[in-house]
């Protein structure tokens, strides 16, 4: 399963909702869901917490538009929308977490 | 592949339409096919051809009318949503006794049977919301 | 007509926002379609199903009654998280219908085995 | 005492419109002033005229142009939200070439001068959004 | 200040925000906000650590809606929409924790 | 003319919703009113100020030089809470404007005093 999230782990319960729900698979953070993929941020600890239960992406044109792709954790891959589609084929479903 | 896409939310108050957009544009450029967009709750509100968003800003209706008039993409607009939310072509028009419309070009109003048909008859369902 | 596992994901409380009715209109039109329908309830969404709504003094129309009634369109499959019930204070007896209800763990176990998921 | 409302977000999707509707019908029952109520982000879409919502719902945009005749109320959209979002008068059609208006009767389209002047105004304003 | 809490105190953080960072005052949960004044609940925790700091109060229609009136947590006043805006009448200002 | 003092509370992420683009709307209009302006940035708001944006890869307009203009409106009270800058990993170096930092104990003074908090 390819997980989508796309709300910032420090507003909401949806990043939280996903690591605890989810079977082992991919994460991808998009949207103000990026933040969590951002350098000694809360979110990070989240994501490190999960250990390597999951595949880390986030979306770069995201991380960019907020100034935060220069801050990106180590273990994350950064891909553009290309990238995202080629996420959606891989994985046999895939869950928008809203 | 055959790809479906379904925006929840509308223009400009969500980024939901934007990455939905972005995302559809990549799914054509790799060369998949886009089964049909459909719009629910809020994102109803994307099919207005009412809006006049600033010069220096991104038009997110016309760039959806433009984007499936182009590729021939079936925007399906969730009636019992639009309803609520005062989005209407002529044939609602005439139903309900409303004296305009507002409905852009390339979107349809139909119902909620067009998204389960289009997670039926797609390889992958995309959910874009808030 | 193909059949696939359809999962509705229901995560936010009722009323507060229009999720929870607008996707129960989901379910009812996919079961009209024969597909192979259930819900997951977790975290807020537990709160949908929290009997006794009395919707008079915010003039909004209750759907309470549609839970009940999912039953009539054969659709049985409904999932409740026991954490997220916990958290709230509530246990199986304050919800509206009978439902399954499973570990956070069994609950991503279900929606691994669907085709679709649709989240409100 | 003089209230004033600030709505953030469209009828439906969020309770932010209801609140404001109950709270504003218990402010006049108070016996007080509601010097203005203004629509802005989604809230916008609180005024337009082309809602049908189901017959055993109620029907949110009517509700407020109702009270507004009735109590003589400013509702005030903003004019930069409503234009991102498709919110047209008569005078916003001619100037911006649009086909269609659709604003709800007792409802005008100002500017967001008109809020921060219900914060001077007011003795107090109340928000209701997401 | 009163202060106005809209959201669920276990989806978004809003409550959390207004907990930590107001004055000393009042709190009125409208709403998904009322989910905090339910007995047994995390929610009820959250305000309970805040103590005496604030006084309490919740809406009664949104909390009849959701079937939860009879589970007021206690310390906390219900009030219905003319009580509201007597609280917003009584207060010198107010602010909606968005 | 009356000057009250008005309060932004910002406390949402830039992009991801519009709320923090229309709340500058709202500033700088308070501003040509010639009220006692400020602005509070706490929780996910102080991801409006980080330095940087980069929003052409997601097609929409970017506002950082909003803030940095503000000043030339004499808005100059921009007040941001330091533990939400340390739980996201920030520090002063990161924002693109200069503001006072401040613990959450002395912002909530701050919204004390005013006349008008709006929130976005």
């Amino acid at each position: 399963m390819l997980n989508i999230v796309n709300k910032s782990p420090l507003d909401r319960g949806s990043l939280d909702a996903c690591l605890q729900s989810a079977e082992p698979g991919a994460i991808l953070l998009i949207e103000d869901g990026v933040y969590a993929a951002t350098r000694g941020s809360a979110g990070e600890a989240k994501l490190k917490a999960a250990g390597g239960k999951f595949k880390l992406f986030a979306l770069g044109p995201d991380m960019e538009a907020r100034g935060i792709a220069d801050r990106a954790m180590d273990g994350v891959t950064l891909v553009d929308y290309a990238g995202f589609v080629d996420l959606v084929a891989e994985y046999d479903t895939c869950q928008s977490w809203l | 592949m055959k790809f479906s896409i379904l925006i929840n939310e509308g223009p400009y108050t969500h980024q939901a339409s934007d990455s939905a957009y972005q995302f559809a544009k990549s799914v054509l450029a790799k060369g998949h096919e886009i089964f049909r967009i459909f719009f629910y709750h809020d994102g109803v509100n994307n099919a207005t051809r009412l809006t006049t968003p600033p010069q220096d800003d991104r038009n997110i209706v016309n760039r959806w009318s433009k984007l499936a008039e182009e590729n021939k993409l079936d925007l399906v607009v969730c009636v019992a949503a639009a309803q609520r939310r005062g989005i209407v072509d002529e044939g609602e028009a005439k139903r309900n006794g409303k004296d305009a419309t507002n409905l852009a070009p390339g979107f349809r109003i139909s119902g909620l049977g067009q998204l389960i048909e289009a997670g039926i008859q797609s390889d992958r369902l995309v959910t874009f919301g808030d | 007509m193909t059949i696939k596992k359809f999962m509705m994901v229901n995560r936010k409380a009722p009323y507060g926002t229009v999720y929870a009715l607008e996707s129960l209109e989901v379910v009812l039109i996919a079961a009209a379609f024969e597909q192979d329908v259930s819900l997951a309830f977790l975290d807020d969404g537990v709160y949908q199903l929290k009997k006794g709504h009395q919707t008079k003094g915010i003039e909004m129309k209750g759907f309470e009654k549609t839970y009940g009634a999912l039953e009539d369109y054969d659709v049985t499959k409904l999932y409740v998280d026991q954490e997220s019930l916990a958290a709230r204070g509530l246990t199986a007896d304050d919800l509206c219908v009978p439902v399954e209800i499973m570990s956070r763990a069994e609950l991503g176990k279900r929606m691994e085995e669907q085709d679709v998921v649709l989240s409100f």
